[in-house]
């Protein structure tokens, strides 16, 4: 298949390689059901498939049941371990397990700073906050001053750290908090806080169906508010094109999925080790009127 | 104890209407009941007496459907069959008056009286209760057992003991069946209410229905019955036409029964 | 309206005195019924963000909070009658996203006609509802594990299943699907009362609530779900149809948990994989400020669509009081201990036992 | 029916144990009791007749703790006071037969038995229950009553309605108090059953105890009872020592009893 | 062990036969404790496994999954003594992340002693639990809805004081706080067991259950709370303090949050403001498998531990299986059902009412 299609698929072509195989398992901070994670996952077993390495993959967005898992990938063994790190403290200890093992370990998405330190060959993508204070940027140039961050997930450690991001470039961003679970009472929500106070001009939503639902709900009620978000669906490039959203942070979740696992497999045929310590950036890249027909075509299948 | 039989039915020779024989029950290692016959034919009042643990309570819930027995074999009209729920029962013209009632407590006296056979009035998909006409059937039913309640609107959980029962007991005589198995009505029941049981026993014999009546007081037993069966630990220790026996013989054979005279001497002493 | 309370509508031939009872007017039989706690509660909590917030009376406003408690409340309505006959539906919230993901994947992935996927989408809801019932029943185990169960599967269903068919985690484009707008004509329109645009959800919602009462008050089945939630045993030994009742009951919550999946997905026309979940609880909080009883037998379906208005006002008023955002699951747990409270004090205050 | 009252104590002049004066009590808009008062002193039998619903269960919940009465006085050694627990009348020396027995079903018959008066070995924090020996006692006295369990490790809720009455009076025998309450004890209970009950409530009698026993058959009350206090749809009909009145005058009063003679040609007839 | 059931311990002295029992050896007496059916439903997710994936049995796996099952065991035998007591904790979760929260921020903000401030944690949570005990008591309200609140205020507090506080939803630097090792050793160590390395975690649990079984089978207080569990109506007229076993049973709960919480944050040294959302029915369905009934009054501390050990074993071994993880939640409901029905089937032949 060319777009993430599980295990079976996986295994396949695994048999069908010629080239010495693998394992690598992936362990992220991510939870079920979540949008950018999902698409992390769809790139590291499309790598997976395209190398005819197998890929696991498992998440839980608490550091101590993370760490868990990345005991249990160490326990069986593998040719290498990708490790998202919202929260480094919580899994040094696994990691550098990983590491005193002989494990190759490459850290995505965050956890830069802490990444060489632990022992990890290298970093690919970037953190969640410079990806926010990219998108505050682009909303501050547009005009807006008072914006609100929609968080679909009380207390989510990534999301918080994009929204901080934007706040960081923006002066203050006032965080609302909504149920991914219920668009619908999100889009109330939201509609409610665009009502309560009219001089919001700013609405930054991190997740592409709450994107859907504040298009929605700055319609009904008035309109008057720019809208920007985070990842994109075919829904979300649409709402672009017609200028309902200004703009969509993309950080190329795909490729930090991917890159990693093409990285971890050259190092295990060929013995490259990419990057010479230094990190891969992934983005952010901008969707907006301009390309936004292009990446439609890609967010249709999930890959972006 | 030797078993006494006796074969001759006192009043038909049609089958009657529930038979069982050597009839048993266990619940798990528990054997409460076994080899247990009797029968109730039409206009027979069939009296259960035995001491606490006997397994009366056992026995109606075999013939009421209420448990399947595990062994012997339960007959309605002479046919063999085994009851898959009370429901079957019912249908068959089995009604109960289980000893723990089977009331709802939080409901109303009067949903509790008609529930399952509730009255409707409307048609087709906008049938909808009747309630008042289930609430003055209630209160007039009640009224003539000699209970006069404050309120059918009353949740029957807070009704007395004997209360209760006196609902439970005009419900199953409200709705007539064929055989009415009444599992110790007169426990809880007062002098007054007691006589008025014991009446609507004799009542509904005498309008052809078969009643098997549970006690442990051969008193109440002894002027309405028509057969006798006596349960011990679980098993039978007898079985009488009321003209085989005496009230006297019948407390003997329920063990210390007779000693209850002499003891009225040892309670006075000081 | 007819549907008020039974004991509203007693004999209106004067019944003879009884010198036993203290008499009771009107008024205190009104007050017995078990709603009146969580209409208390409801006022308190409305006259609260009226008088504190300028946006929760003005049209926007009250349109926003009622559709809110709409959404809500029609799976409140379900679940309490559910709650009255003496079980749980936790797979309710996921069964929300189950129904709004089938008929998207089979409209945008398939091609399906919208009407044929959303008959299918009701035929799977109603299935698995029976199954709930039928395994609850057979097993005798508590609905409480078995519908945690279902609600584990429906959840990991609704993730693997939607991403392996659409090879992501949200269904897009239904917006473009043909007959989507006459669908979102039943399903997702607002139409304009006293100046208000008020969501077609509230019209659905207020016909759950007369209905269920109907049946609740005034049928036989509504008479047979007080029973088998009060007493079982004695239900079955009365000859009620239990196990049918017991279906009937996870059917129509199953049912509800569709009519708002159709009710979501055709009003923001997209849903994810996650839709739904988590929201089991919220339901089961509104039936029980509304005065239901966790151990069956006894509430209301007024009451519980009472509970969800108190859930829904309190969700948009915070927001409206522009309170600070990170304490929104705070607040939500003291206006529910407040709810709750009132609820008992009213109750008690008028002779109900609890 | 007018008051008949006596004020002559039969056995001793001290204050009486418990005494209650013009006590009554209301559940919200039910009143189920007002204006009843009555005493029991050391070594005497205070007997409560009445009908369903009369409201002797309520009453003896007042003398139990279990509720506070809301009208009246309740005294104690002449001592006024409102029980604001079981624990409280218990600590008080009152120990209670309920009429729903007051047994935790799912729990073995030797913890039931022993339930909040655990015999406990070892000592300080390693104090643990002496299984063994409640046990024991538990089949001990069991058997004392006529009562033989097939294994005291049953679930209470598993015994017949009769075995989990006689538990619950062999428990309030074995923990021997200054009263002893018991709501309708025979209600339940085999002929042979009830004997013992009598035998062991004259045995309490003697040892000095106070007693209190709620039945609605006089042929119970009789034998054993010192005061008699007859309850009538909440309120008191008439209390009097046993010279004063004799089995017949009694159960005339309790409405309808005398008509249980006659009764028997009516049931009789076809 | 002496720890064995009561009934394993009746009189040596042969009990004259009854002619009305099916005799029972010891053997249908062992298969009639409360977890049998849970031990037989551990022992075959055990061997499937064992044999389906390597690295199961392997040193490394069996500390990791023995890990997992210890964090969920020790507060599922709290929630199974509280469960038994027929009471549930829905804050049991949150408090694992508030205890945690407190030692994070006085420590790594205000610089008090670690000592301290986990004693100041232990008894915030104590009066957590003691308080929702007397609100349940004083106000009869179930516990469900009661710690339902409590929890979403747990919730909030948590995040929204953290982010006051740190400015952020994580606590970092927990390492380098003075002492931190010290404490370590206690609750965040390692040891080697037959070249397993294993978490003292794990030593806590096996503590955890032996005290709560002793306190069950072999106390006053263990037969009060069965008492007052199975009717609480009759547990207070034969004169058991209700109160104050109530009080007990859910401080216990709360305590163990402590425990889990302080086990947790000195392994991971960290601890975020989302720590134990949603945890809290994990440990009611372990309790459940492991034969406690939702209702009160019957269950047993072992069982709840293999209900742990079943969860434990069945989280990590997805992992080793590298099935999907998308099905994660599918698979987990699907082994609850599984879990369950075994437990009823081996208890129904063995004579056991469910
Ligand atoms: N569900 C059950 N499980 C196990 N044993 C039971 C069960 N029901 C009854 N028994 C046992 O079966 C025996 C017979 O009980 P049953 O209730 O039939 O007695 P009974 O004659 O009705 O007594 P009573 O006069 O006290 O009502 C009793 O010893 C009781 O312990
Ligand atoms: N909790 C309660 N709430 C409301 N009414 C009650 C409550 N308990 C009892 N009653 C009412 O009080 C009256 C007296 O009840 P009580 O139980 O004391 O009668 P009793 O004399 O014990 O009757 P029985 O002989 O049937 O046991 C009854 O009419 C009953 O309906
Ligand atoms: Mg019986
Ligand atoms: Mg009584």
């Amino acid at each position: 298949g060319c777009s993430g299609t599980g295990q079976e698929s996986t295994t396949d072509t695994t048999t069908s390689t010629d080239a010495a195989t693998g394992t690598i398992a992936v362990v992220t901070h991510s939870t079920p059901g979540d949008n950018f994670w999902d698409v992390v996952k769809s790139g590291a077993e499309q790598a997976g498939a395209d190398l005819g390495m197998n890929v696991t993959y498992q998440g839980d967005g608490d550091p101590v049941k993370q760490s868990q898992l990345i005991d249990a990938a160490i326990a069986t063994d593998p040719d290498g371990l990708i490790v998202s790190m919202a929260n480094p403290d919580g899994v040094r200890s696994a990691v550098e397990k990983a590491v005193a093992a002989g494990i190759p370990v490459i850290t995505i998405n965050a956890g830069l700073d802490q990444s060489a330190e632990f022992g990890a060959e290298t970093h690919v993508g970037q953190s969640e906050f410079i990806a926010g204070q990219g998108a505050g940027e682009q909303l501050a140039d547009a005009g807006a001053s008072n914006v609100i961050c929609v968080i679909h997930e009380a207390g989510n450690v990534s999301l918080e750290e994009r929204c901080a991001g934007a706040a960081d470039t923006l002066g203050t961003v006032t965080n609302l908090q909504v149920d991914v679970a219920n668009i619908a009472d999100a889009k109330n929500t939201i509609s409610s806080m665009l009502l309560s106070d009219p001089s919001i001009d700013g609405v930054l939503t991190l997740n592409p169906g709450i994107a859907v639902a504040a298009a929605q709900a700055n319609t009904e009620a008035g309109g008057t508010a720019l809208l920007a978000t985070f990842d994109v669906s075919a829904d979300v490039t649409a709402l672009i094109e017609d200028g309902s959203i200004l703009f969509a942070v993309d950080q190329q979740p795909y490729s930090q999925g991917y890159l990693p696992v093409v990285f971890l497999t050259l190092q295990l045929r060929n013995g490259d080790v990419v990057g010479g310590g230094q990190p891969v950036y992934s983005g952010p890249g901008f969707v907006t009127k301009d390309n936004a027909a292009q990446v439609a075509e890609f967010a249709v299948k999930g890959t972006r | 104890m030797s078993h006494t039989t006796s074969s001759a039915s006192p009043t038909s020779s049609a089958p009657p209407i529930l038979e069982v024989r050597d009839i048993g029950k266990s619940y798990g290692a528990i054997r409460a009941l076994h080899t247990v016959s009797a029968s109730v034919g039409v206009g027979e009042v069939l009296c259960v007496l035995g001491d606490n643990g006997a397994g009366k309570s056992t026995f109606i819930k075999i013939l009421a459907g209420a448990h399947a027995h595990t062994e012997g074999e339960l007959l309605s009209y002479g046919q063999s069959l085994t009851f898959t729920s009370p429901r079957h029962a019912l249908d068959l013209g089995i009604a109960t008056v289980y000893q723990d009632l089977a009331v709802v407590p939080l409901m109303p006296v009067w949903r509790n009286f008609f529930l399952g056979s509730e009255i409707t009035t409307g048609f087709g998909p906008f049938r909808f209760l009747d309630v008042k006409g289930m609430r003055d059937i209630t209160k007039a039913e009640l009224g003539k057992m000699g209970i006069d309640l404050r309120d059918v609107d009353q949740p029957i959980g807070t009704l007395s003991g004997g209360e209760r029962q006196s609902v439970a007991i005009a419900r199953a005589v409200y709705f007539g069946a064929k055989v009415v198995i009444l599992d110790e009505p007169t426990a809880a029941l007062g002098v007054k209410q007691s006589g008025v049981v014991l009446k609507y026993i004799a009542q509904a014999r005498d309008r052809g229905l078969g009643v098997v009546f549970i006690t442990h007081n051969p008193h109440h037993a002894y002027p309405v019955g028509d057969r006798f069966l006596l349960l011990k630990r679980g098993t039978s220790i007898g079985s009488f036409v009321k003209s085989e026996i005496s009230i006297e013989e019948m407390t003997g054979l329920m063990a210390g029964g007779a000693e209850l005279a002499s003891l009225a001497h040892e309670l006075q002493r000081r | 309206m007819t549907l008020t309370a039974p004991t509203a509508t007693a004999a209106p031939a004067a019944p003879p005195v009884d010198e036993r009872l203290t008499p009771a007017g009107p008024i205190v039989k009104l007050l017995r019924r078990p709603e009146i706690g969580a209409l208390v509660a409801a006022l308190a909590i409305f006259a609260f963000f009226s008088l504190t917030t300028e946006v929760f009376l003005s049209p926007a406003g009250v349109s926003t909070w009622l559709y809110s408690a709409s959404l809500f409340g029609i799976m409140a309505v379900a679940v309490a009658m559910l709650m009255i006959g003496g079980e749980f539906d936790l797979s309710a919230g996921a069964m929300t996203g189950t129904t709004g993901l089938i008929v998207g994947v089979m409209t945008t992935q398939w091609g399906l006609n919208v009407w044929i996927a959303m008959l299918i989408a009701l035929a799977v809801a109603l299935t698995v509802g029976a199954s709930n019932a039928i395994i609850v029943m057979k097993t005798g185990l508590p609905s409480f594990i078995v519908t945690l169960a279902t609600f584990f599967i429906l959840q990991g269903v609704n993730l693997a299943v939607t991403k392996l068919i659409t090879g992501s985690v949200v269904i897009q484009g239904m917006g473009t699907v043909p007959m989507f707008d006459q669908v979102k004509v039943f399903f997702g329109s607002s139409f304009t009362l006293f100046g208000m645009s008020l969501k077609i959800a509230v019209i659905w919602w207020i016909l759950a609530i007369i209905v269920a009462t109907w049946v609740l008050i005034r049928t036989r089945a509504g008479n047979w779900i007080f029973a088998v939630g009060g007493q079982l045993q004695s239900s079955r030994q009365v000859g009620i149809p239990v196990m049918k009742v017991k279906i009937g009951l996870f059917m129509t919550t199953a049912g509800a948990g569709w009519l708002v999946g159709m009710l979501m997905l055709f009003d923001v026309s997209t849903v994810q994989a996650t839709t739904g979940i988590g929201q089991e609880f919220i339901y089961i909080i509104c039936a029980v400020v509304g005065g239901c009883l966790l151990t069956g037998g006894y509430g209301s379906a007024i009451g519980a669509a009472l509970g969800a208005l108190i859930y829904g006002m309190t969700l948009q008023g915070i927001v409206f009081a522009q309170w600070d955002n990170n304490w929104l699951k705070a607040f939500l747990g003291g206006m529910l201990l407040l709810a709750v409270l009132v609820n008992l004090y009213v109750r008690k205050r008028a002779g109900v036992r609890s």
